[in-house]
């Protein structure tokens, strides 16, 4: 398990290649990134600024990690989170989830998503035209992590 | 028989995103009153010192909050050194 | 969209990039590395080599993207099939999808490998201790695939 | 009049992977019969040449078939120029 809180970039695909190596059970690796949009709820974003809670967040992620590991067959996980300013097209997120079979590492792959959108202390403040405004969390996103039906 | 002193319970209160912005302040020490033990009367003594601690805590805008950084609700037990975080939900990923 | 089927091997990180690249729009980027595993049915597989049908494979996974990109609100997809000999460890398929959000990236992303898996033509033969021996479809993939409610 | 020879419906077959190997062949040309005008009926004609032949395309083992790059059924039609494909359930991904 890797958890990394980083103003810096990273690069996907030296994090996927990092989850295949030394383990030739691996069959099956999902990644996702998120990325800044240019529009978001109908206004331009020029960029925006990514705050975090030092500690927990870390701890919060380690624990979505260690849920996703109990439910689901698979290897390993890993989730770098950038913070700071951030503008349009940059990645914000990734995670990586190795396993033997797809099916393992999709489900585990969404599923810490899902939580981290609901449970990581995180918060974006956009820059747009209209001024700066802090965005707000959305219904779809708790519908989206109560599915797992996880206790909280 | 024990110095008075050690009845004292301080906390670290920490705010984040909106809140901080709101309430004009990040992080302070408090000390909790005898009758606070727990984040709902905690929330309560904050809200009585009016503003936008009074409108920022009541819960028309929702808040989340951690003790000691993990998720807690408003019955989560609090007491002497622990850090207290209130919060607008997250907006990560 | 995009299908390469090639004896080379692929870099994730750069087709992921490639995804991103040009469209301010994209929020999610979903993407699968199919990896070739050192034992498979009990068997410990030293080395594979991978058939396919040329002509039908691209024509088989543009249908499964074009599938794909009506079911879901994506921008793009792009598939990469290896074929020939594999060793395991090497990556044999990627497939990347773009879109403004997650859930429809994932669901697309893991469509597109279920479908792949039971309609694309490729055929696997792995050399083990106890001989060559040509891989046989596992039920699981038609279960996986069937979930979808795709007409054949 | 039409001439004789356009009846005469030539179609290619192809074979992959154990079917190939099975069959000691990896593609052919054929002539239709003319009572031969589906996959079923194309089948039927293979097996009739026994061996391999026969065993590899009775169904006992799974077998799938493409119609000019097609995934097809056993009631898909087949004519003069068809390219038509015998193989195994892929495996690939």
């Amino acid at each position: 398990m890797a958890v990394r809180v980083q103003s810096e970039d990273f690069d996907a695909g030296r994090e996927i290649a990092a989850m295949r190596a030394g383990n030739a059970q691996v069959g099956a690796v999902a990644a996702f990134v998120g990325v800044v949009r240019e529009m978001n709820d109908g206004s331009a974003v020029a960029d925006m600024e990514l705050e975090h809670y030092p500690g927990m967040t870390e701890k919060a992620i380690a624990k979505i990690i260690d849920q996703a590991k109990s439910r689901w067959n698979i290897f390993d996980v890993m989730v770098v989170h950038r913070v700071g300013r951030l503008k349009p097209t940059d990645q914000i997120v990734l995670v990586v989830v190795s396993s033997a079979h797809r099916g393992d590492a999709f489900e585990a792959c969404e599923f810490v998503m899902d939580y981290l959108k609901t449970r990581a202390p995180f918060w974006k403040k956009e820059q747009t035209p209209q001024g700066a405004r802090w965005v707000e969390s959305r219904a779809s996103d708790d519908v989206a992590a109560g599915r797992w039906n996880v206790k909280a | 028989m024990l110095p008075v002193a050690h009845n004292i319970q301080m906390v670290t209160l920490i705010y984040f995103a909106r809140l901080r912005e709101s309430l004009g302040t990040g992080s302070e020490q408090v000390a909790l009153p005898a009758g606070v033990r727990d984040l709902d009367g905690l929330r309560a003594m904050l809200m009585a010192r009016g503003g936008a601690w009074a409108s920022e805590l009541a819960g028309t805008k929702p808040v989340r909050a951690a003790v000691n950084q993990d998720m807690a609700q408003g019955d989560t037990r609090i007491g002497d050194g622990d850090e207290i975080a209130f919060f607008p939900p997250v907006t990560g990923g």
